[in-house]
């Protein structure tokens, strides 16, 4: 078969079809070993503790936060928009990459779609437990009732509503539209009779014809039209938040494709974190090269760079806009009490990323790894940057007052992080981490080697 | 039409022996009903002769009632629902309603797609289709005609031309 | 970053969870049971003979109808203007049987003693009828439970909208599956709704009509005898709340009018009593709003010159008082927005310039509540 | 502007049991009230539509609720509508005409009277506090005798018994009392002395004014405290008196001084204020120049003011040292505005007050700014009484005491003695009417009415009576005093039936009132105050030879001690009132504490730093505040905290300093040069409201000065021009059909009281959240006044701005709102609906104002769970739930709240025009602050009456908009404000 020269495969190893499907399904099958067990153990562990802090903040209200009357957002709304980013590579990775037919993404688009899904669930938590009355937040819901009142379409934060139910509605339709062959695959290889029974009713009958192949195919890629500009404006309308309000260091322009290329980013990072880990341990090496780790590295770059273009950016914009609160607020978050959150986030967000014009660095992945978790950590703090020191000072100085987190606060944080991790955990043991029947259709243009029968 | 009652059927080992099996056996008017394989193979649907899919149109649709269901909603809301004086802005504030009509846009043509896709495909939870082989989801791909006793023979020799491992006759 | 706890210590953190196992664990045991038996010195037998009496259940001689039939024991005898067992049971609780006596056999009352005329019981039945009643008192209402009924109905809806999930995906025994989609669809709907209109009630008490302390009768007053609402609820047009008439507005008929056609002299009675011992009378609220609703009788009775009758529908047929309306936001804004106001009547109204000349120009003719702010948040919530 | 504003002290170092009880035993008075304590109606709103389900399966019912009518109505009382009762306050320390409003038999909120001459319907922080006070959890329920429940029966035959027994002995009985200026209450002492003729009466003041009538006893032969008036002054002099926050009659001040410095109807013309002070107090950084220096040079300063003086007036001059401060440009101007000028001194020593009595008396200031012929009677106390009744106590000369409305064991500087001199006797009685530390050292304990309960007549100044009547039944089983000493002397009378003998034999014959007695009394208890000026000017007979033969040079190198009123607790009367100790400090902005203000440059020197602790004097132990301002070597402490016995809101805050008052030239000394004081281990954490305290060189509070003024009215405000001057708008601007509330604030005559915070927190059910939710930033207060420093450090100019819900036209908080539950109202406001908020805090974030507050924890035990209320200062127990206003819902935890205008008063007078068929006048519609202000700063109205007060103002070239340069176009305005200077 042929192989393109100039590529390097993105498959290695020999293989053939039915060497795909027992490789990648080979996780799901037997007992899962003692660091699933572990792993599932400390993410179990973090969602009880994180539990106290729900009951905590529900009983008791968010008093037991550390917010007061100047700053009304903080670790709830930072964790929210962070989440929110994260959950942008999967679809990123599976439309635009797909619209744009980057082969590569046929690895690790299925995780990276199950990890937007379990992201945004983990990101749709904070807006819920940060409402002051929780059992009352069907009011955001534009209902019918007998009050005859509705909800206000001017705020962002319902737009946000509107976004996040969409973005991840249409993204669980395409991971679940991708899933349906694979599915299948598991139910025809399924031996034991429950677990036939139950792939059987989630594959929901397909049977791998043409014409199913045909309209899946289509909807595929139109799905994936429809889900790329939706990418786009979901981080744009959270950006919104912000850049619609009044406050100096939030009312800004450049917010929306700031917030896009630094949630892809993040996203990615992300990703990487997790496809490192999955591929040594599920030993899925031959299916996630060193080449997809360059491919993602490049686009953390490319994307890193526009976010310390856009910090920048913002920095002029701030002195030349000639508005003395706005010049405060960029001054104050560099060098007023949080100067400590704006140094990691520059650190972590412009600089770290910068090593990877080093081919040495981005196909190293001990490296990409450690860079993956400070672009993680950094685009935390941009988070906790905008919302906080952006608050913390605004326009009169007689309410300008200090934020502290409580642990309360941190509890809500591990919450969502062990409820993704549990998720991600009980996702690889269900389902195929890698697209069984996208990786086939590539294996011959771009497979190492395809070993006949 | 003649109710086809026993079908006849090639396993290939690989999509390129499927595709010339396929377009050997159209090329002799053999009845060529289905292809299963366990990836989208390229060209399968202009071999077989399937018609493009209409699911965009219904994506176009849905996308078109969603816009308009979320603007007008919106609309309606504020200028006859319940009228609220908000931020200084007239009632009907177009551009305020810009990201929620998008939103709708997208989350409407989505499902309108995927439900005309499982309802067209005859999927669904619950579903039975007929699973035609078990390894057509691992490595094999199978294109099935109908089965014609007098032609029998000589379809069965172009299926072994084109490099079927296994060919069999199904009632 | 200092991490901390703005209030909580640990220690309460704990004691809570400990707090909620006990409750958790109080309410799982069963309220303690009542012990049976009498403590009057009055045997379980004469007791059971009491309440068969008063149930016309003993074989005997009877010219009259037994005492239920017009003093009824459950609690919902809304339209019987006897008085309940149990209301004869508690005023009589206090007193000793040769009162009670005087008052079954030789009553002074218009209404009582026509249909008490000529008993004839056996003083000791009768002592069994005032032990009942006694240890009526004690026990309480006999109780029914109307809810199991309901809910059990409840649950079977549940498991048939199970059922039938189960069985279009898994089962499929039923060939025509328009059988089975019919059925959940229909037990569906039927739920949801349930649930719909029980979550719009919620909170609400639309027809609700209580018993009162005393069987008073708007019917009577307003309808018959033509009372005006204004002569009791003297404050509806000049402050926030109506006025629930205090005990010596009643007492300005009722010292001379002392027996009722429909009550006799038991309901009248009450009012009396509680004027001579100083002990008000404790009405049940029939139209409750929820605190964050200010709502003011002024503004409507006094300013906006509306009827009683709009709001509170037609209280005049009323024996017992009934909600006419649901007292919904959305009742209130219905008719904040068709509702005219006294425009041109009322001075206040002079500074509204513009609406005056569409007035004088013809433009408009009048103008609603809406217009002048009457669906503003804060015309109703501060 | 060109001001060096800077940020923070940390920057400028260089560095980073019920009435209804009571009620119902009286018979036929039940208020009609709904009886249902139970939250459970809530809870299942609360759940709504998510527990639907559940609500089915177990069919919760509605749960009953009661309506209870009165047996027999009462004529004055309608259910739903208020009452106003005029009444008097008058605790020893403050004084007030007010207005009572009662809403279903409670008393609820307290207004001034208007129609007093003397305070004019202004009120203080104190005085709107004290309706809370009225439902203090620690006042006495009954009487004590022995630490025992007691009954009046029981109490009274036993006092009468040994009252008789000591008369018999020929022991002696002291009865001491706080300043009493009610004649009736002056009588029935008289009474009781005529009863037990060796009984002595001493008036005894916590915080005395003694050094001002003895120097008026020695230069004019007056015993008195002179009436002021500040408002005939055109330059004023201030010497360590706060005579705006605390000092004698602060409200009757605060009126006359900013009536004295208004700039509006045309007037274009306000006093001069110089201020003289060793520690930052309202008044001083109310002044247009403040001039710094120690209390112990006050004599000094004076001495060289009064000779610069004298010598131009002609008189002799005295021998003095050299003056730390050039006074004569002062006395220049002093002299130019002869006969039109004032200078007060809030020093405690004679001679320094004979000095000031000289000064303003070759000043010609006598029968214009000072009135001594229609004198104060508060603060009549005399030290030397008191020092020596301690004494005698101790000797074991006295056999009974009776303590009336006074607390010496908290407030006497010796209390100790004054306990073992109390213990030493036969017979202690108290008579209290809040929980205080002496009344429990007492044998009896004899509890008086509140304020609020009783009857009694004030003569605040001779022939200005005031007359205090009850607006609500006691509460609990208390008695007013003055019947407790009829009672022991014999006479069995009601006090008020006592009162008006007295006052139909001293006062209606002198009236000249046509109708009869009944019909006069009837008038003056509806109106509240009887006023019949005293017209008879007597010749004032100078004594100048009582001034000092020489005032020495102060050593500059010692510590010295200043101790002062806080402007929220006062002398610490009312300290267990919560709302008083959340009220901010109007200069350092610290809540629920006292502590020793040091200079910048004295911390910088000894590197002490804001919370660390120091002892002084071995006496007193506290937290250590860096206050810009403050003189160099001179540590302020406030008194009235340090509460011991007070009440559980009190007990422990703060420190008691009144151990630190010295006793010398026989009057007590609030100053004390020579004090020592050491650093201690630890560190405290102050609750403010305020953590930075520059303006950043924003143009948030415009100011100019009167000669700029004059130039150019919109000087300071040339910015507001020019915003104008560029607005543009996408949307058209809304347009008003009825009203437009707006309401506009003149800075210049703002003097930061805080009487304004305290009217709203009572009038809209403000939760209190204690100290720990302050220090989080978490008050809740609807108003705040925002204090800014600018300029020099050593002695910054200060600059204040009552801000509330500015009720923007273009609210930006109501744009981001999910579900919509802040809109503008069609009359200009904005609009909070708390049952539709669900906490978001998304308003609270985009309010360039920050004026939204949060209900982070269930401060009002209002939510749907139970168990989880954070109630710090018991506000939520029933007896104190009775101040709670019906008309303004009470919030819940998790919704925002804000000023609201009062949209509850402005709906009642609407509806009161409807109802009189009358259009709406103007001025009519008061908001809390507005009517609580003293100093007539804040005007509301309808900005589209164009003939209004508040349209004016918003035409006046002073005024702008907070922060308008974002376009919010807010309905509240500011008048600039002016300082009287030249540059």
């Amino acid at each position: 078969m042929y192989v393109s020269p100039q590529r390097e495969p993105l498959i290695k190893g020999d293989k053939n079809y039915s060497k795909i499907t027992e490789e990648i399904t080979a996780p799901m099958a037997g007992k899962p070993g003692k660091y699933w067990y572990l792993g599932i153990g400390i993410s179990t562990i973090a969602i009880l503790l994180g539990s106290v802090a729900i009951f905590m903040t529900i009983w008791f209200g968010i008093g037991t936060w550390g917010l007061n009357k100047t700053v009304g957002w903080g670790w709830g709304i930072t964790n929210f928009v962070w989440w929110v980013g994260i959950g942008h590579a999967g679809t990123f990775i599976s439309a635009i990459l797909l619209l744009f037919r980057q082969k590569w993404r046929t690895s690790i688009n299925r995780s990276a779609e199950a990890m937007t899904l379990m992201a945004v669930m983990c990101a749709g938590f904070f807006p819920l437990i940060h409402m002051g009355r929780l059992l009352l937040g069907f009011f955001i819901f534009p209902y019918p009732n007998t009050r005859g009142v509705w909800v206000n379409f001017n705020s962002p934060l319902l737009w946000d509503v509107f976004a996040i139910t969409t973005y991840f509605l249409v993204s669980l339709l395409f991971w679940y539209v991708g899933l349906i062959p694979d599915i299948g695959t598991i139910r025809d290889r399924a031996t034991k009779k429950i677990k036939k029974k139950i792939y059987s009713l989630l594959a929901m009958g397909w049977v791998g014809s043409a014409r199913h192949w045909a309209r899946h195919e289509s909807l595929s890629l139109i799905l994936a039209g429809l889900a790329a500009p939706l990418v786009l404006s979901v981080h744009s309308i959270v950006s919104m938040d912000f850049a619609t309000s009044v406050i100096p260091g939030w009312h800004t322009t450049i917010f929306p494709p700031y917030f896009v290329s630094g949630a892809i980013f993040s996203g990615f990072a992300m990703v990487l974190t997790l496809m490192i880990i999955a591929r040594k341990a599920m030993n899925l090496e031959d299916f996630i090269t060193i080449g997809h780790v360059e491919s993602m590295n490049k686009i953390i770059i490319a994307t890193g760079s526009i976010v310390g273009v856009a910090y920048l950016t913002e920095l002029f914009v701030a002195w030349y806009s000639g508005v003395e609160y706005e010049q405060y607020a960029f001054l104050n978050r560099a060098t007023g009490p949080y100067w400590w959150a704006y140094a990691i986030m520059m650190t972590c967000n412009v600089i770290t990323p910068q090593l990877f014009w080093f081919r040495k660095i981005r196909r190293n992945l001990a490296a990409t790894f450690i860079i993956s978790i400070f672009v993680n950590i950094g685009m935390w703090f941009e988070r906790f940057v905008i919302v906080v020191t952006s608050l913390h000072r605004d326009y009169l100085p007689s309410s300008w007052t200090m934020y502290k987190a409580s642990l309360v606060e941190v509890g809500l944080y591990v919450f969502t992080l062990g409820l993704f991790f549990t998720l991600f955990l009980l996702f690889i043991r269900v389902f195929p981490v890698i697209a069984i029947s996208e990786i086939k259709s590539v294996l011959k243009s771009s497979g190492e080697k395809k070993i006949e029968k | 039409m003649k109710k086809i009652t026993k079908y006849i059927s090639a396993f290939y080992e690989d999509e390129e022996d499927l595709l010339i099996g396929i377009k050997k056996l159209k090329e002799n008017n053999v009845n060529v009903l289905d292809a299963f394989t366990p990836f989208p193979v390229h060209g399968l649907d202009k071999a077989l002769g399937i018609r493009r899919s209409w699911l965009p149109r219904v994506g176009f649709i849905g996308g078109a009632i969603g816009a308009l269901t979320g603007f007008f909603f919106q609309k309606w809301v504020f200028t006859e629902g319940y009228q609220m004086a908000i931020g200084g802005k007239p009632f009907f504030a177009i551009p305020s309603f810009i990201p929620v009509t998008f939103e709708c846009t997208v989350l409407f043509a989505a499902f309108f797609m995927v439900f005309a896709f499982l309802f067209r495909s005859k999927l669904g939870l619950g579903a039975e289709n007929k699973i035609y082989d078990l390894k057509i989801t691992d490595d094999r791909f199978v294109v099935v005609a109908g089965f014609d006793e007098n032609k029998s023979g000589e379809v069965k020799k172009q299926m072994e031309a084109a490099g079927a491992t296994i060919i069999e006759v199904k009632e | 970053m200092k991490l901390d706890l703005p209030f909580l210590p640990a220690r309460r953190v704990v004691s809570l969870v400990f707090l909620f196992t006990f409750f958790f664990i109080c309410n799982l045991q069963s309220p303690g049971a009542d012990p049976s038996g009498s403590d009057h010195g009055v045997s379980r037998a004469d007791l059971r003979r009491g309440e068969r009496f008063f149930k016309g259940l003993l074989p005997f001689d009877i010219k009259h109808e037994s005492c239920i039939s017009c003093h009824n024991l459950k609690a919902s005898d809304s339209l019987n203007w006897n008085p309940s067992a149990m209301e004869i049971a508690i005023k009589y609780a206090s007193r000793d049987f040769a009162s009670f006596e005087q008052v079954v056999m030789s009553p002074s009352g218009k209404k009582m003693s026509e249909v008490h005329q000529g008993f004839e019981i056996e003083r000791e039945d009768l002592a069994h009828v005032k032990s009942y009643l006694d240890e009526m008192v004690q026990t309480g209402y006999p109780q029914e439970n109307m809810e199991v009924m309901w809910l059990v109905g409840l649950i079977l809806l549940i498991l048939i909208v199970f059922w039938a999930l189960i069985e279009l995906i898994f089962v499929k025994k039923i060939k025509p599956r328009i059988i089975t989609v019919v059925i959940l669809l229909g037990s569906f709907g039927w739920l949801t709704n349930i649930l719909y209109t029980e979550a719009v009630a919620l909170g609400r008490q639309e027809a609700y009509a209580p018993l009162q302390p005393i069987k008073f009768s708007h019917k009577v007053h307003a309808g018959l005898n033509q009372t005006d609402c204004f002569y009791c609820h003297n404050t509806a047009e000049y402050s926030k709340s109506a006025g629930i008439p205090s005990v010596n507005t009643c007492m300005n008929c009722h010292l001379i009018v002392r027996e009722g056609t429909n009550s006799g002299k038991f309901e009248i009675d009450k009012i009396h009593y509680a004027f001579d011992n100083n002990i008000p009378i404790e009405w049940v609220r029939v139209h409750n709003l929820p605190d964050h609703v200010f709502f003011s009788h002024a503004q409507h009775v006094g300013a906006g010159k509306l009827d009683c009758k709009e709001c509170h529908g037609p209280v005049e047929e009323m024996d017992v008082l009934r909600q006419h309306s649901d007292l919904s936001m959305g009742w209130c804004l219905d008719c904040h927005r068709t509702h005219k106001v006294q425009f041109i009547e009322n001075k206040y109204y002079s500074s509204y310039k513009e609406f005056h000349e569409q007035i004088a120009t013809g433009k408009i003719d009048s103008v609603t509540v809406e217009q002048l702010g009457g669906t503003d948040c804060m015309k109703c919530h501060y | 502007m060109e001001k060096k504003y800077y940020k923070s002290i940390e920057d400028f170092k260089g560095k980073n049991g019920s009435l209804l009880l009571s009620e119902k035993a009286k018979g036929r008075h039940n208020e009609p009230v709904t009886t249902s304590p139970s939250t459970r109606r809530d809870f299942l709103k609360l759940f709504g539509f998510a527990i639907a389900s559940a609500a089915v399966v177990s069919s919760c019912e509605q749960p009953v609720q009661k309506a209870i009518p009165f047996l027999i109505k009462p004529d004055s009382i309608t259910p739903g509508k208020a009452n106003y009762y005029a009444s008097t306050f008058y605790d020893g320390n403050d004084y007030g005409s007010i207005l009572v409003k009662v809403r279903d038999g409670r008393p609820i909120k307290i207004e001034g009277n208007e129609l007093s001459s003397i305070s004019k319907g202004g009120t203080s922080a104190r005085i709107q506090a004290s309706v809370l006070s009225l439902y203090d959890t620690g006042r006495h329920r009954n009487p004590i005798r022995y630490g025992e429940k007691s009954s009046w029966d029981e109490a009274d035959k036993e006092i009468i018994e040994k009252l008789n027994s000591i008369k018999e002995n020929n022991g002696a009985v002291a009865l001491v009392s706080q300043t009493i200026i009610s004649p009736s209450t002056l009588a029935v002492i008289e009474e009781f002395k005529k009863a037990y003729p060796n009984t002595k009466h001493i008036q005894y003041d916590a915080i005395s004014a003694n050094g001002i009538t003895a120097a008026n006893q020695k230069v004019f032969g007056k015993d008195a405290i002179p009436s002021y008036h500040f408002d005939k002054a055109k330059v004023i002099v201030g010497f360590g008196a706060d005579f705006l926050g605390t000092w004698l009659m602060p409200v009757e001040f605060t009126k006359q001084y900013s009536k004295g410095r208004k700039l509006e109807n045309g007037i274009k013309d306000m006093s001069y204020h110089v201020h003289f002070e060793a520690g930052m107090s309202l008044t001083g950084s109310n002044a247009d120049k403040r001039v710094v220096i120690k209390n112990s040079q006050q004599k000094l300063v004076l001495a060289n003011l009064y000779n610069e003086i004298a010598k131009e007036s002609g008189a002799d001059v005295i021998n003095v040292g050299q003056s730390p401060v050039d006074v004569s440009s002062l006395a220049k101007r002093l002299l130019l505005s002869k006969g039109n000028s004032l200078l007060v001194c809030g020093s405690n020593d004679v001679e320094t007050q004979v000095i000031v009595n000289g000064i303003n008396y070759l000043l010609e200031n006598y029968g214009s700014t000072i009135d001594i012929n229609s004198p104060l009677q508060i603060k009549k106390g005399n030290d030397s009484e008191i020092a020596e009744l301690t004494e005698q106590l101790n000797n074991g000369e006295v056999s009974g005491i009776i303590l009336y409305g006074v607390n010496p064991l908290y407030d006497y500087q010796d209390k100790e003695k004054f306990q073992a001199g109390i213990k030493k006797t036969e017979l202690s009685i108290s008579i209290p009417n809040l929980k205080d530390e002496t009344a429990e050292e007492c044998s009896y304990l004899c509890p008086d009415h509140y304020i609020l309960e009783s009857w009694n007549d004030n003569e605040i100044k001779k022939g200005f009576y005031s007359l205090a009547q009850p607006s609500i039944s006691p509460i609990f089983d208390t008695r007013a005093a003055q019947e407790s000493l009829l009672k022991w002397a014999g006479l069995e009378t009601e006090y008020v039936e006592f009162i008006k003998k007295q006052w139909e034999t001293n006062i209606y014959p002198n009236a000249g009132f046509s109708g009869s007695f009944y019909d006069f009394w009837n008038k003056c208890v509806h109106d509240g105050v009887y006023e019949k000026p005293l017209t008879n000017e007597t010749q004032l007979n100078y004594n100048a030879n009582v001034l000092a033969a020489g005032v020495k040079g102060v050593k500059s190198e010692e510590y010295e001690l200043e101790l002062y009123e806080s402007v929220a607790i006062g002398d610490g009367k009312q300290a267990n009132n919560p709302w008083l100790q959340e009220l901010p400090d109007p200069v350092s902005k610290v809540t629920w504490d006292n502590y020793a203000n040091i200079s910048l440059q004295l911390a910088e020197e000894l590197e002490l730093e804001e919370g660390d602790i120091i002892k002084i004097e071995d006496k007193l132990t506290l937290p250590v505040l860096i206050q810009p301002g403050q003189e160099y070597k001179t540590i302020s402490v406030a008194l009235g905290y340090g509460r011991e016995n007070a009440g559980t809101v009190a007990n422990g805050v703060g420190g008691n300093a009144y151990p630190l008052v010295s006793y010398s030239n026989e009057t007590r000394q609030y100053s004390k040069a020579g004090v020592k004081f050491e650093k201690l281990e630890g560190e405290h954490e102050f609750a403010k409201t305020q953590s930075h305290h520059s303006m950043e060189g924003r143009p948030i509070i415009r100011e100019t000065s009167l000669a700029k003024y004059l130039e150019d009215p919109a000087s300071g405000n040339e910015l507001h021009e020019k915003i104008e001057h560029h607005k543009t708008t996408l949307y058209k601007e809304r347009e008003f059909k009825g009203h437009h509330w707006g309401m506009a604030v003149d800075l210049n005559s703002c003097t930061g009281c805080n009487a304004c915070v305290v009217a709203c927190n009572a009038e809209n059910n403000i939760p209190i959240v204690g100290k720990e939710q302050v220090k989080l930033a978490r008050e809740m207060h609807w108003i705040r006044i925002d204090r800014y420093y600018s300029g020099d450090a050593k002695n910054p100019e200060v600059v204040r701005q009552p801000v509330m819900c500015q009720h923007c036209d273009n609210a930006p908080c109501e744009n981001v709102c999910p579900v919509g539950a802040t809109t503008n109202s069609t009359e200009g406001i904005n609009q909070m609906a708390y049952n539709r908020c669900i906490g978001t805090r998304y308003c609270n974030n985009n309010c360039p104002y920050k004026v939204r507050r949060f209900n982070f924890l269930d401060y009002n035990n209002a939510d749907a769970i139970s168990n989880n209320e954070y109630d710090p200062a018991g506000m939520t127990v029933d007896l104190k739930r009775m101040v709670l206003n019906p008309d303004v819902v009470v919030r819940a935890k998790g919704v925002i709240e804000k000023c609201s205008l009062c949209i509850q008063r402005i709906q009642e007078k609407k509806l009161d025009a409807k109802l009189e068929n009358r259009p709406l006048a103007d001025g009519e519609i008061k908001p809390a602050c507005v009517q609580g202000c003293p100093a007539d700063a804040i005007v509301f109205g309808d900005l589209n009456d164009e003939n209004s007060k508040i349209s004016k103002f918003f035409k006046d070239e002073r005024n702008y908009h907070l922060l308008e340069e974002l376009h919010t176009l807010p309905s509240v305005g500011y008048l600039t404000k002016v300082r009287n200077t030249e540059a």
